[in-house]
Order: structure tokens, then sequence, then C-alpha cells
């Protein structure tokens, strides 16, 4: 049978006030009917540009410079406006990366879902009515009937991309583009919202073309993957045959970037990618991947065009020209270093709260208080990394802030090597503010765009260390050295830097004043795969041999299990499992845990799908929850006893875990 | 900040509406700095001889008023009080409204409730009443206008400030600034100020138009900057009598006000295109 | 009119014979001792100009261009605009023309006593209300003179008959400012008017006064019909030939011509509309040249190109005592006289009237009497000597110069025109002076405080009044505090003498103490002027800018 | 709702009580005496200062504007100075006047200005919205006077073909209606200039939207995208903008007044302040605020129909 989709040799062109740049450059990749295509790569590599390609809709600016794209054979650049048109929506339909922002915010569900078949030729505005309904279900929402009639705003994440998905399933397209579907949903609902995908796939017979840089969610979903770099297709093939022997050195170095879920702390040190994407790798003659190929040879690599090459299997393709001549992959090697005896404790927090009120006075709206943070009674040891892992809105975050004074004053007992560590940052004293610093998650924001790097690391050493001057700007060439920045970057403003450097100025600054504790909120999450690989070893480098605690605020279990040495799961604002991480990662689990854990994906395209799916959202914090926060999307729930009764703690040695269910110690 | 400002420049080059409005503004300011050489006659100088044919002539490019005084010379120094008063009284509120939209972002709660009732209460009133009553109090000077600017548009500047210090007080690094113990006076003006930096540029000239018209319509209603220093508003209603026999007497200082916002307004939106592609 | 003439009849003939009193003067005295206007004109040995400017027609509706202001007190008005509307219905007693000469209106005739502190008034007795149709009579004539002097009125008329027929008293109040006790006014006797018949009434003054005739025709003496209170409005009675039916303050009002006869002949218009046009100038001219209204009350200096430009309008204009003067308080640097000789000979009034009142008028001679008034005395034209006035300034200490501020109004629009040439020209002198412009009203308040001011003075019929009203030590209105022992005394024997040439000898010497000593800049003598359409008939512009439609008609 | 509405209402009792008191003791401030000036500069000062007690001036500020407050809540708002009439009398007449142009120019502007704003900014630095979005930046940057003049150095000047002024009464040249033409002109070219920018910003904003490239995929046409999908969310920003231009419209007209002689509400300000005319100054200023404060309200409400986010 034909391709539902093929683009032959396609290149897009940019062309700006910056003179003209190469978005995609002789792309080919074909979509059989009912297949699922997975395209990978990291930002910046042209990967939405294509699935825009595939329905006719570049951007401004942005046009087809070679190449054709077809869809069922024709070509889209051929077409009419209302050819397209009628292909739009009934044909091709497209799934976005944020649901929020892709669904009308003014206008009820319902009518943007019947909006499809009316402009697809259905008359009968009841029947359409009756098959947006009809879809909702298909897309397995609670209350189908009741969600027609709501507007965007009052659905949860989850719920929107469900009802982005059912627009584009309307008219029952023959090729479904999704573009990063999942990205900035939970785990949990990330694992649903894949299952539900591989459901209607299955059911529907729907083509997809899956554009992800998660390589766990390509793994979860598709037949055949394609890895982009610098707009360039390097290596394509079966999924199975491209993560289980990848060919490409891009291809490898992705995946060997990445924390693996069953590796412990000290398990391996991870392999980060050298350098990062710049715009002159897209004009590259030869490979754009050469300066920062481990195995690269210019000669042979620089030389010129590099065509896709036979890399083993049936289809299995890649684009390197020393494909024969690569090293085997070789396991991740341990490293004994990292293997250090935790100290004794840092940080010491007792019944840790931090509720806000908000509404209320003049301000015309009912006083709610918002229970951001619950009873947290946690430990950091000196020389340890002490993790918390949880979904937005567990909580984690509101700790940090709590621990890094930020927060302001919070319930509860902190105590800092026995000291009191309590109230906000205005009222702690400077030497207490030394000790404690934090690194934070974005990088677009963790630097003031209006000072250079070198003010930035400077004046911390100024005001926490007292240091003159000339002193400073010594000692801040030292921090950057010590971060493995070069030293010209001093003077340089936060936009001229990659988000990898900028995380490392991060971490300089917050090493300025030589703490004892280091908080750091999420710190590679906003980061590519390979440089967030380098940003680990070199937080994991800085801790070993140094009695500083790092407290690590993740979602990523895969890092938590990389990295921490005490684990503690949080959910709606509480502690539901804590302990140490060897403890955590094994039975008994808490309910919530067990589901983190089904629901992390991983880039093995022969894991299990998840036994367990979180349904629903979580509540909201402002809510009275009488019995365990958990209850609502509990698939253990004990009714009667579970959303009535605080659950109990239970102690298994050092390892805790908050529920109502008869856990069984390990054995 | 100098490397800053030359690439924001350098972008403003690239927005043809954008250099249009620079070279009006220029030529307008060139005219005001230079009036003292460049204009062929004292602005006040009365010539009852040229009263009988007052249009534009060989040695009055643009003709002379009702009293016989050169268009061409007080229009030059016309540009000179308006380029004056208009980025003082600009530049104030700019100030004052800065310093109070920093803190009352920042404070939040009573203090900001406060100001910013305030600032609405002031908004609420209507201007021309408080024109008047200052005017009327203290009298018509450049001072007095660049008072009454100052604290009428200082609510609107502050409301701006305000917004992106509610924006940018929640950034990372102003947590880290606060977490090495900086002093409140320090985060609000080196960690968020510099950031209201550019929609506070863009506001600057766009107010900068809104204040040329404000000091117009001052004059044009009799209670602007005293006489006999040109001001462009008085010289419309000094003459607008006229407009029937004389009409250049009334439409060349019109034209002059309208290009020189237009220049203003036309800068403005160079910025913001500058700034949206930089 | 009068059976026999005032004995000062008599003696202003003979003055007048022996070359000693002016004609003009002649016909005023002698038409305000009584002698009608036909008879003075012709004892001058002049004839009485005609007014006709062709056939009067009936009908058609005149719109004129006027602020429409609050019309209900008419006994308080301050403003000609007000009773311009007013006088159409509510009359005077008496009517001074353009030339001067008084004439009866309501009043018939009349007779002053040989010390001219009795009057006795004869009113005309076809004059009827409308409403009623009863005839106005002396009863009505007494209650409304009675109301303008009664001091709960606040009227104007009392600072003009004060002197002649009221007198002050304490009340028993205390005043808390002052710890005296308050004073206030009254008549000074119960006989200061005495009714002798229905249409006959006298008034007994305590001293001699020659005005009462002009006074009588002082803008807000109108007769109003005691019935309705002192209240004016829409509807209100009067005798006058119209009827005022609509008024929107600030918008416009109407008046419409009595149907049952008036006693003056006319009125021809049927309709008269006001339409408030704002003070601005070039509305004015934008609703002449779009022929929204078809007369202005009042040319501004601004719209004077214009309304000479349009075909279809016709510029009025009389000659005038109206001024205004730059007057300085004795305060440094205008306590030295040299510095105030200085200003006036930094000054060129000449082009002064050219530039600010677009030579409409007569140039200033610096001292405040003008060439209409009847004792005028040509002391010399000061020329402008910027020399001199440097040197005068050099000899009284300021050899570089003074700085200093003048206050004044922007408007009238001349006013301001005028400080501006004349501020030019100072400036070229050493003397520089900043303008400070303020609102009309506020400029009002502080009229007679302000050290340096520029203010108007109204036209009045002799020199001798404005001098009495500005320069005497301690009036009300000598806004310039400036006080001439020497002028004083020569200003009371002036006003002592009815014979204009012996007046003038002391006028001349008033005029060369006010040249070398006085407070003031005196730039012009304006020419009062407006537009109307030529379509206009049977009007003049009137020197006290009055309007009277009566006698108007609009050519077909 | 209820609880909005209700601190909405205490709100504007408050800045109306605010603003009245300070325009009562700012007036205090500026020299002058009311009793002066309803007597005229002829007046004795005997007579003066009888007016002056008889009117109470001589009592403590707080008396006095306690006094006002009393008066104007039992709906007497004092009588002019300059007009000798019941404020309110003058007040609803003047206000009468504005409201007919302020409504005239709202009909005008609010269509034409939302037509192309949302015609500019649906394709952002296409010719259409480069030529729009210049004459809309040249209109909004010449002031009403110069509009004005040129206006009038065009039409009535050299054409001849409309009255100069607007006294709002038939002549045999002039109907009523072309009285209008000028005023209602000038103010629509310059407001409407300032709100086509703000439109046109917001449009160009909605534009980048998702939700539009969603709707453009589901195969809308394009024409159909820009009237269902953006022009509401469009409007949501510049809905507050363009009711605060009633506040303008009805405020701020004084130089259009004072051009064209049109008898309203900006003038009588305009004039009354000049002569310091305290009571006529006051009901002003409780009109502006009130409208104000009211557009406020109304704006707030409107966002909550436009936007079903918003819940107050």
């Amino acid at each position: 049978m034909a391709d539902i989709l093929s683009l032959e040799g396609v290149s897009i062109e940019h062309r700006g006030r910056r003179g003209v740049s190469r978005i995609l450059d002789g792309v080919d990749l074909s979509i059989a009917p009912g297949e699922a295509v997975g395209l990978v790569g990291e930002s910046g590599c042209g990967k939405s540009t294509v699935a825009l390609a595939a329905m006719r809709y570049l951007p401004r600016g942005m046009a087809i410079s070679a190449g054709r794209v077809l869809f069922e054979g024709r070509d889209l650049a051929a077409m009419d406006e209302g050819e397209l048109r009628r292909l739009r929506g009934r044909r091709i339909a497209m799934v976005y990366q944020d649901p929020m922002s892709s669904l009308n915010p003014v206008m009820t569900i319902g009518r943007q879902l019947v909006e499809v078949p009316m402009l697809h030729g259905e008359r009968d505005a009841a029947r359409a009515r009756d098959r947006a309904i009809a879809m909702l279900r298909e897309v397995r929402l609670a209350d189908a009937e009741a969600t027609m009639e709501r507007y965007p705003h009052q659905l949860s994440g989850g719920q929107q991309q469900r009802v982005v998905i059912a627009m584009a399933l309307m008219a029952e397209p023959s090729l479904l583009v999704m573009d990063e579907p999942t990205t900035g949903l939970d785990v949990t609902i990330e694992a649903a919202i894949l299952e539900l995908v591989r459901d209607l796939r299955a059911r529907f017979g729907t083509a997809i073309l899956f554009i992800s840089h998660n390589l766990g969610t390509v793994a979860r979903l598709c037949d055949r993957v394609g890895v982009l770099y610098a707009g360039r297709l390097v290596e394509t093939g079966g999924v199975r045959e491209v993560f289980r022997a990848p060919a490409h050195p891009y291809t490898r170095g992705l995946l060997d970037a990445l924390p693996d879920l069953d590796r412990p702390r000290g398990g391996a040190r991870l392999a980060p990618i050298a350098g990062t994407l710049v715009a002159e790798d897209r004009a590259r003659p030869g490979c754009a991947f050469l300066p920062r190929c481990p195995h690269a040879a210019p000669a042979a690599c620089g030389a010129g065009a590099i065509a896709l090459a036979e890399a083993g299997g049936a289809g299995h393709l890649a684009r390197c020209a020393r494909l024969g001549e690569l090293p085997a992959r070789m396991a991740a090697a341990t490293d004994a270093a990292a293997q250090a005896e935790e100290g004794p404790v840092l940080l010491e927090a007792r019944g840790v709260g931090k509720w806000y009120e908000v509404g209320g006075g003049m301000s015309g709206k009912p006083r709610r208080v918002i229970r951001a943070l619950t009873d947290a009674s946690l430990e950091a040891r000196r020389g340890g990394t002490l993790a918390i892992v949880g979904e937005s809105g567990s909580g984690k975050s509101t700790f940090a802030r709590v621990v890094a004074g930020l927060a302001g004053e919070a319930r509860g007992a902190l105590s800092l090597a026995g000291e009191p560590l309590s109230g906000g940052v205005d009222s702690r004293p400077r030497e207490l503010l030394r000790r404690v610093q934090m690194v934070f998650q974005n990088p677009d924001s963790t630097l003031n765009p209006s000072h250079s790097v070198g003010y930035a690391l400077m004046r911390p050493l100024r005001r926490l260390r007292g240091l003159g001057a000339e002193e400073a700007r010594q000692e801040a060439a030292r921090l950057m050295a010590r971060v493995q920045l070069p030293a010209e970057l001093a003077e340089r403003r936060p936009w001229q830097l990659s988000g990898g450097q900028r995380q490392r100025v991060a971490i300089a600054r917050a090493l300025a004043g030589d703490p004892d504790l280091l908080v750091a909120d999420e710190p590679v999450s906003a980061l590519d795969v390979s440089v967030q690989a380098a940003i680990v070893n070199l937080l994991a480098d800085l801790l070993a041999g140094s009695d500083m605690a790092l407290v690590l605020i993740s979602h990523d279990l895969a890092l938590v299990r990389h990295m921490a040495d005490r684990v503690a799961v949080m959910y709606l604002g509480r502690v539901v499992e804590y302990g140490p991480a060897a403890q955590v990662f094994a039975p008994p689990w808490h309910p919530y845990t067990e589901a983190l854990l089904a629901a992390a994906p991983r880039p093995d395209p022969d894991a299990p799908p998840p036994e367990i799916v979180l349904a629903g959202p979580m509540p909201s914090p402002a809510e009275e929850i009488r019995g365990c926060v958990f209850a609502s999307r509990c698939p253990r729930r004990m009714e009667g006893i579970c959303d009535t009764l605080a659950p109990p703690e239970r102690v298994f040695g050092a390892h805790r875990i908050a529920c109502h269910l008869e856990l069984a110690a390990p054995g | 900040m100098i490397a800053r400002a030359a690439a924001t420049v350098a972008l403003l080059g690239r927005s043809p509406v954008g250099c249009l409005g620079a070279a009006i503004v220029l030529f307008w300011a060139a005219m005001g700095i230079l009036a003292p050489w460049l204009a062929p006659y004292p602005p006040n100088r009365i010539d009852p001889a040229l009263i009988a044919y007052p249009y534009p002539t060989a040695a009055n490019w643009l003709g002379v008023d009702q009293l016989g005084r050169d268009i061409l010379s007080r229009l030059m120094w016309g540009a000179r009080t308006v380029l004056t008063v208009a980025p003082a009284a600009v530049l104030g509120a700019a100030a004052l409204g800065t310093l109070l939209g920093l803190v009352a972002g920042y404070k939040g709660g009573a203090v900001d409730s406060i100001l910013m009732r305030v600032g609405d209460t002031l908004l609420a009133f209507p201007k021309i009443i408080l024109y008047l009553i200052v005017i009327a109090r203290f009298g018509a000077s450049a001072f007095n206008i660049i008072a009454v600017v100052t604290v009428t548009q200082a609510p609107i500047i502050a409301r701006i400030v305000r917004a992106v210090t509610l924006d940018v007080k929640n950034r990372d690094y102003v947590a880290a600034a606060r977490m090495r113990g900086e002093p409140t006076w320090f985060v609000l003006l080196a960690e968020i100020l510099p950031n209201a930096r550019g929609p506070l540029v863009v506001d600057f000239f766009l107010r900068l138009g809104y204040t040329v018209i404000a000091i117009g319509v001052l004059g044009f209603l009799g209670i602007g900057l005293p006489p006999p220093d040109p001001d462009w508003g008085s010289m419309i209603k000094e003459s607008y009598g006229t407009i029937f026999v004389w009409p250049h007497m009334t439409l060349i200082p019109a034209l002059a006000v309208s290009s020189l916002v237009i220049g203003f307004n036309f800068l403005a939106t160079g910025l913001r295109e500058a700034s949206e592609d930089g | 009119m009068t059976d026999k003439l005032h004995p000062l009849v008599t003696a202003a003939g003979r003055e007048m014979a022996d070359g000693k009193l002016d004609r003009r003067e002649f016909l005023r005295v002698a038409t305000l001792l009584g002698v009608g206007a036909g008879a003075a004109y012709s004892m001058a040995g002049l004839s009485e100009p005609a007014m006709a400017q062709g056939a009067p027609r009936k009908g058609g509706t005149l719109r004129l261009g006027m602020r429409v202001q609050d019309l209900s007190s008419p006994h308080t008005y301050s403003w000609i605009e007000a009773t311009n509307v007013a006088r159409q219905t509510v009359e005077y007693l008496t009517y001074t023309g353009v030339d001067n000469v008084t004439r009866p209106g309501l009043v018939e005739k009349w007779e002053a006593s040989p010390d001219l502190k009795s009057w006795k008034i004869s009113l005309r007795r076809d004059a009827k209300w409308r409403k009623g149709g009863r005839p106005f009579n002396a009863d009505d004539a007494i209650w409304n003179m009675k109301r303008m002097l009664d001091p709960a009125t606040g009227s104007s008329t009392v600072g003009l008959l004060r002197a002649f027929i009221l007198e002050n008293f304490e009340l028993d109040e205390i005043d808390p400012r002052t710890q005296k006790k308050r004073v206030s006014f009254r008549l000074w006797d119960s006989n200061a008017f005495r009714k002798i018949d229905d249409f006959t009434f006298e008034i007994n003054g305590k001293s001699s006064f020659l005005g009462i005739p002009e006074a009588m025709f002082h803008y807000p003496a109108h007769m109003l019909d005691p019935a309705e209170g002192g209240k004016f409005g829409v509807g209100s009675n009067g005798t006058g030939a119209f009827e005022l039916v609509e008024l929107e303050v600030g918008k416009r009002a109407v008046l419409t011509a009595r149907k049952d006869g008036y006693w003056g002949g006319g009125p021809w218009l049927d309709r008269i509309e006001v339409i408030d046009l704002g003070d601005d100038s070039a509305a004015q001219v934008a609703a002449l040249a779009s022929r929204q209204v078809d007369m202005i009350y009042q040319g501004a200096i601004a719209a004077l190109p214009a309304a000479e430009r349009l075909p279809h309008v016709q510029v009025n204009s009389v000659d005038t005592a109206y001024t205004a003067v730059a007057r300085v308080q004795p305060v440094k640097p205008f306590d030295d006289k040299r510095v105030r000789q200085a200003l006036r000979h930094a000054t060129d009034t000449e082009a002064v009237l050219k530039v600010a009142h677009r030579g409409l008028g007569k140039p200033g001679e610096h001292h405040h009497v003008a060439k209409v008034h009847p004792e005028y005395a040509d002391v010399g034209f000061m020329r402008r000597d910027v020399a001199k006035a440097k040197a005068l300034l050099a000899e009284a200490g300021y050899p570089n110069g003074i700085d200093t501020e003048i206050a004044c109004r922007p408007q009238p629009d001349w006013e301001l025109l005028a400080v501006q040439t004349m501020v030019e020209q100072w400036k070229e002198a050493g003397i520089r002076v900043k303008i400070n412009v303020m609102p009309s009203a506020q400029y009002w308040d502080v009229w007679t405080k302000v050290p340096f001011g520029f203010t108007t003075w109204a036209h009045r019929p002799l020199g001798v009044m404005v001098l009495g009203l500005a320069y005497r030590s301690g009036a009300a209105w000598n806004e310039s505090n400036w006080s001439n022992k020497e002028f004083d005394a020569l200003l009371a024997e002036a006003e002592g003498y009815l014979d204009v040439e012996r007046r003038r000898a002391v006028v001349a010497k008033l005029e060369q103490i006010m040249l070398d000593d006085g407070p003031a800049v005196v730039p012009l003598w304006r020419a009062l002027f407006n537009y109307s359409d030529k379509k206009v008939k049977g009007y003049r512009i009137h020197p006290t800018a009055y309007i009277e439609f009566k006698e108007v008609w609009i050519e077909g | 709702m209820a609880r909005y509405l209700l601190r909405q209402s205490l709100n504007i009792l408050l800045t109306l009580l605010a603003v009245t008191f300070l325009v009562f003791a700012l007036n205090e401030l500026t020299p002058g005496d009311v009793a002066r000036k309803l007597l005229g500069p002829y007046a004795t000062q005997e007579q003066v200062d009888h007016l002056f007690r008889e009117m109470g001036l001589d009592r403590p500020l707080l008396v006095r504007y306690a006094e006002y407050v009393g008066n104007v809540l039992r709906g007497d708002l004092g009588t002019s100075v300059i007009y000798r009439q019941p404020v309110a009398d003058v007040l609803l007449d003047r206000l009468g006047n504005t409201l007919l142009l302020a409504a005239i120019c709202f009909a005008v502007i609010v269509p034409l200005s939302v037509a192309l704003g949302v015609l500019a900014g649906m394709r952002e630095r296409s010719p259409l919205d480069r030529g729009i979005s210049v004459f809309a930046s040249i209109c909004a940057s010449i002031p009403e006077f110069a509009m004005g003049v040129f206006m009038l150095a065009i039409f009535v000047v050299w054409l001849g073909v409309l009255p100069g002024t607007s006294p709002m009464r038939a002549t045999a040249e002039w109907p009523v209606w072309m009285q209008f033409v000028l005023p209602v002109a000038v103010v629509t070219l310059y407001d409407a200039g300032y709100l086509v920018s703000m439109i046109r910003a917001s449009m160009v904003e909605v534009m980048r939207q998702p939700f539009v490239r969603t709707a453009v995929l589901k195969g809308m046409p394009f024409h159909r995208v820009v009237t269902r999908h953006a022009m509401r969310n469009a409007l949501i920003t510049p809905f507050t903008v363009i009711l605060l231009q009633l506040n303008y419209l009805v405020s701020g007209l004084v130089v259009v007044e004072t051009l064209f002689a049109y008898p309203g509400f900006g003038r009588m300000m305009l004039e009354a302040a000049l002569a310091k005319d305290i009571a006529v100054v006051e009901a002003g200023a409780l009109v502006a605020v009130t409208v104000t404060m009211l557009t406020q309200l109304l704006g707030d409400l409107g966002y909550m129909k436009l936007d079903p986010r918003i819940r107050i």
C-alpha cells in the first residue's frame, strides 16, 4: 500500500533579517498506513518543522527550498487553498505540545469539537454534537456531556490533551501528527496519554508521526524511528534496531546520556555529548555532528555530503562516514569515587509545613488556604544527596524554598547542623545565608540578563565572603574553572550562553559562598539530554570528596535513582514515602511510588507497558482532605478508610511509608 | 550597557518606520539645540513693518505671525522649549512612577493596594481640572507644567513597572540575590529595574509624544507656558483666529507639533519591533 | 422739553459762545440739564446726526454672537453682555448716545435745581408694561432706584451715587476680623426719592451731582416690574420692544418682538437670537464666515484681519477712552520715579497700537486722559527714547537694567498682544519683564495687589472721572497705590470746574504730573469694534458696547 | 458577584469622596474670592464682605465640605457662580450635549477601529498591516487642536463645505447634522488612531497563539478563523481601553468643544475652573469620576462576559 505521508529530500530554509538559515536538510521520511513513526532529536534539530511541513503550515519566513512533501502520493505544494483545507482536519490532524494554548480559551470544548465535522461536510449540528460526545468518551473523559459545555481552563492538563486528541480524531484522519504531545505533563499523566494513543491507534488504525525529545515515549509508542540532528536525518530504522544497536554516534550519545532507572547511585557515570549545537553546524558540508563527535575523523567526516547507509538490520540506516569503523558500544564504567559514605546529619526537618492564604482582604475573592507543604520530616547528611521526587504540585519545590529561606516563615522545626534554620532570607544572618545556597530550575531565569557572568559570580563572593573587588575577580575565575567554564565567558551576558553554560554559572554562583547545603531544584530538567548528563556529572564531581549536602528536587525517577542517597516521595504536599534510595526503589512501595515507577518512560522498546495507570488529576491544594491525600487516585484505595482516616506511618528501619495498606517488610 | 544601546540602534536601523521617527526627532532636536545659531531672528522680535504682508518671503521663509515675529525662528526656539519640557516631565514621571511601581510590585499587600488606589484616584481625576488648579494656584511656568505632567503620568508608569516587577520578582535570579542577603534597594534597582528597561524605553518615547500633545493642549487652551517665549501650542492659539486669512501662522506650528509627535510614536514603534525581533 | 432752561445751560451756552466750552461738552451738559437733544444741537449750532441708513424693513431674525450669561438679577449685572440681552426687554430711564448726549428714555424730561442737588424727573406716559398693559409709573421707577441702592442688592450703581445720596452708618455687629463695628450704608434722607404724582418724582441728594441722567444709563439700571421682585428671566415683564422667550446660559437666548405696540416705534426685527460662541476668536470668525451669525458683539483682534476680508461683513468701530494701562506700585524698583519714567520712555505706543490693536484707535500718551475726553490737553506726544530710558535707569542705580514680572489676562486677546509688544520694547532698554498670564477671574482677585499689572479701564465720558477713580490717593480702585499730594489737590480743583477750559488748564498739569511721576504706561486708546453682516442696518457701535436693537433692521 | 459589586460600589463612593475633597481643598489653595466673583470687579469691598459672610465662606474648610457633601446627598449640587443657575441645570444641559457628541463618536470609533485593527493585525507586517498601522499611528499623533486646525483649513476655509462652528442650532445653510461632521471627524481620527493600534497589537498577539494554528489546521478558512476564533480573543485586552474612551469622550473633549464652540461638558469645566466656579467644578469632577469608575466596572463585567477564564 502507498505511503500516507512521504518526505522526499525535503529542505526548508528560513529567511529572516539575519539572513538565510537551513532548518531541514534533505530529509527523507515515509509513513505507511497505520504505522507509527517517531522523530527524535534535541531542541533545534528541526523536528517540529517536519510536523508543520507535513501540514504545509510553515511559519512565516520558512519555505521548502528542495524536495517534496507527498500526502497519499499528492504533492502538498501543488494543492490550492481549498484542497488543503479539505485535507487539514479531515485527512491529517495534529496534536500539539501545549494543549492549553492550543484550545481557544473563550469557546466551549463542545463548539471547538463540533467545528471539525461541520467544516468537513457535516450539515446536521445535532449529529456533529453526538459525534463529539462519542469521541470524548473514546478518549475516556469521564463526563463527556458536561465536558462539552466547559471551557478549556476548567480542565486539567491531561484532560485538555485528551480533548485535543479527540478533536484530532473527530474526522477519523488517516494521519495523526503529534508534536511533543506529552511534554509538560506529569509522568503519570504522560503514561496515561501514551496508553490512550496506543489504544486508539489500535482501534482506528491511524498512522502517527510522533515527535518527541523523550526517547522513552518514542520507544513506548512507535514502530519506526528517525533521529534528527541539525535538520538532517542521521539515523532511521525500526525502533528496536535503533534503540538496541544505535549506529550513529549521536544516537548512541543520546542513549548513553540518559540515567538508567535500574542502575542506582554510584552505578555509572553518565556519558554526556560534548559541546552544543551551534548555528554554523547547520551549514557544515560534511557531518553536522563532527565537532561534538568522539569518533570524528575530520578528513572523512568533513569532506562532503554523507549519504544514509545500511547499518545492520533491514531498513536501519545511518548517516555516518565512519559507520563501519566505529568501536562497539561499551557498557558504562562504574565510578568508585562516587560511592562515598554518608556523613552526619546536616539538615533536619521536623514537621515542616507551609500554608499560604490567598484571597480575602481587598482582593474581593474568598479566603482560601493553600496547603503547599504539610508535616515534612526529612534529613540530609553531609556528603550525601537527599532527593525529593514527585509530580508538579507535590510540594517538593516548596520544601526546597522553605529550606532556602525563600518561602518566608514556615511551620515546624528546621535545623542546620543542630542550629535552627528558621525564617526567610531577610531574617537570616549572613553566615547562615552563606551556608545554604540554591541552584534553580530554569536556565532562562536563573541569571539576570542585565548582568555579566563575572558580575553574577563576584557579587555573592563580595557579599557572602566579604572579598574585595580584585580578590573576588580571581575567586570568580577559580569558580568558573571549577564548573569547567572557559574564563573568557566572564564578560558575556546570559543570552550569549547556552542553557548548559548558564546552569554551570548558576552552580558556580551557588558555590561562591562555599555552602554546607546546596539545594538544587530540578537543575537539569530544562536541558537537553546530552547537556543534562554533563551537569549531573558536574554535580556528582562537586559532591564527591566534599562534606556538602545536596537536596535534589526532581520529577525524574531515573535521575533520582542515579544521584540520591536518600529519597523522599511527595504527593500533594505530603511525604508519602521516605528512606534510603535502595529501599525506596525496592518493594514494598507506597502505591504512588509504585505508579511513578511504572509510569517512568524507559528508552526500551521491550519494556512492558505500565501496569498501573493513574486516573484523574491531583486534587487542589486548597481542598481540605481528611483521609489519605492520594486516596482520590489510588488504584488500591480501600473504600471507607483511605478517604476518611489519615494514613499511619509504616516504618521499616530507616524506610517510612504512609499508607493504610498492610505492606510487608522486605524479606 | 553601551553595547546594548548600540545593538538597539542597529536593530532600529532595520525598521524603516523607526528610522523615519528617529530622523524626525533628531531633526527637531537639532533645530532646538542649534536655534541660537540657526534661527534667522530673535524669536520674540516684533516688527510692525512686516504685519502688512505676513506671508513667507525671502527674508522670512515661513512668514511672520500677527505681531510680525519670524515664524521659523519661533518654531526653532519652540522646539527647544518643547524638547526640554517634555523630556524633563517624562523623566520626572518615569523616576517617580518607577519608584512607586517597584515598591508596590515588590512589597505587595497593603503597600501595593494603597499605592495603586492612590494612583487610580489620580487617574480618575479629570486631568484638565488638575492642570487648571495647579496652574491657577502656582502660575503657568515650565516647572509647574513639568510637575503636573509628572504627577499625572507617574501612576501609568507605575503600573507598567509594577507589572514587570510582579513578573520579575519571582525570577530565580531575584531569589539568588535575596539568598546572598542583598538589601531591598539593590534588588529593586540592580536586579529588577534593568529588566523593565525595554518596556520603559518604548513607553518613554510614546509618553514623550503624549506629553508634547499635552503641552500643546495647555498652550492651546491658554494655560500653557507663559508668553512671549515661543511654545507651539500657544503659537497655534494666538494665531488661530487668523486662520481664515493667514492660515500659515496656524498650520505651520500645527504641522510642527504633529510631526514631532509622529516622530516619537514612530520611534517607539521601531524600538518595539526591534525589541521583539532582537 | 422743559419750559425754562436751567441756569447752568445759559451759563454753559455763554461759555461755548466764548469758546471756553467745547461744543460736544456743551451738548452733554445741556442735555444732562434737561435740554432736549434736538434743541441742544441747535443751540450748539449743530444738526443732530441722522441715524437712519435707508428705510427700515419689518421682519427677519438677527443672530448675534455673544456670551450668554446668567440674566436672573439685572441690578447686579457686572457685564455688558448680560445687559445687552436684558435691555431689549427692561429699559433704562435715559439713553446716552454715541455722541455722548443723554436723551430721554422712559423719562420724558428732567429738571435740576440750580445747586444740582434736587432733580425732578417726569416719566413718559405712553410706556406700558407688556404684561398687564399698565403704564410705567413713578412708583416703578422709585422702587427700582431704591432697590439698586439697597446694600442687600449689591448693585454697582451704589458706587456711582454713593456720595450723592447715601450715608454710612455703623451696624451693631462686630466684624471678627477687624474687631470694629461693621459699616453699612443707607439713603441719607427719607425724602431722597419723593413721588410727586404717578409720573413725576424727585431725587434729593446731599451734594451736587450733574451726572444723574447719565447714572440712569448705568448698565445695571434696568427698570424691572416690581411685581417680579428684582428677578428676570424668560417671559419677564418689561417695557421694552422685545420679550425674552428662551434662555440657556452659555448657549443661547432668544428674544421676540413685542406685539402690542412699543412706545418707541419699531421694533423692526421679529426675532433676535443670541448665540454663545465662547471666547475663542476663531470660532467668531468661523461663525461669521459660514453665516451662522449676523453680528458679533465684540471683535477680537485676532479675528479682525479675517473679518476685514469677508466680503459680506462690515467692521464697525468707534474711538473711545477704553484702554488698559501697565501700572506699577511704588515698590522696588518702581519706587523710584526715574524707573517709572524709563518704562514710559522705553515704550513705542504707535507700534503697540499697530501691532496689538491693528491700528484701530489712537496711540496712548501715558496720561489717562484721552483725545475723546472734552478736557483733554495736548502736552506733547512722548516718542520712544531708549537711550533716555537707559540713562534714567542708570541714574536710578540700575545700570544693568531691572528684572521684574507683569501680571495680565489672556482675554481680550489684544491685551496679551500689547503686553508682549511692550515687553519686547522694554527689553531693549534693559527692563526685562516676565509675563504672568492669569485667568481673568483670577486677575480680578489680585488686580489691586500685584506690583506690576496690566489692567483694563473702561470708557468714561470725562477724563477726570478715571483720574479720580484710579489715581487719587487712597481711592478704592487706585490699583497702583500711587499717591501724589499735588495731583490730588489739582484733581479736586479740576472736578470743581464746569468750565471745560479751566478744567483743561488744570488737566494739563495733571497730565504732566502723570508723565513725570505717574505709575502708568498708557499704550493706546482703543477703538471699540465689532462685526456685522452688511445686511444689518440701523446699527451704530456704541462706546459703551451697549447694543440697542429697537432701531436695527435686516435688509431683504 | 454580589460581593464584587458591593466592593466596587464602595470603591466608587470612596474615590468620589477623595476626589471631591481634593478638589475642594485644592480650590481653597487657589487665590480668589467667590464673593468677589459673584459681584464682579467693580463692587465695593463692603458688598463683597457682606456676601462672603452671607455665603458662610468664613467658616472652616471641613465644615463647608461636610455641608457640601450633605447637600449633594440631598441632590443639591449648589449654584454656579458664572452661570448663576443651579449647577444641576447647567450640568445636565452641557452633559446632554456632550453625551450626544460622545455617543456619535463612540458609535463611529468602535466599529471603525475594531475593523481596521483586526484587518491590520490578522496578517502581521503585511502591506495592509503596514498601511493601516502607519495611518493609525499618524492619526493618533496629530493632536486634536492641530487636526481641528487642518480640517478647518481644508473644509471651512478652503472648500467652504462645512460650518466652522457647532453651536447646535440649525441655520439656513447649516443643518445641525453638518455641524457635527467636523467635531466628530476630529475626535474619531484622533481616538480611532489610538484604538486601532491597540486592537492591532492585541490581534497580532492572538494570531500568534497556537489555538489559531489549531483552527487553521482543522481546515477552517482564514476569514472564519479570524472572525470566529481570533476576534473575540483579540478584543479581550483592548476591551477596557475601548470603554475608557467613553471617559475621554465625556470629559476630555474640551479641545474640540473649544475649537468648534460646541456647548459641552469639557468647555463648561474649563470655564468653571478658570473662573473658580467651585460648585460646577465639583459637580463636573463627580460626573467625570463616576463615569471613569462606571466604565471600569463595566469593563470588569464585560471582561467576564468575554473571557470565561475571569471570575469575580
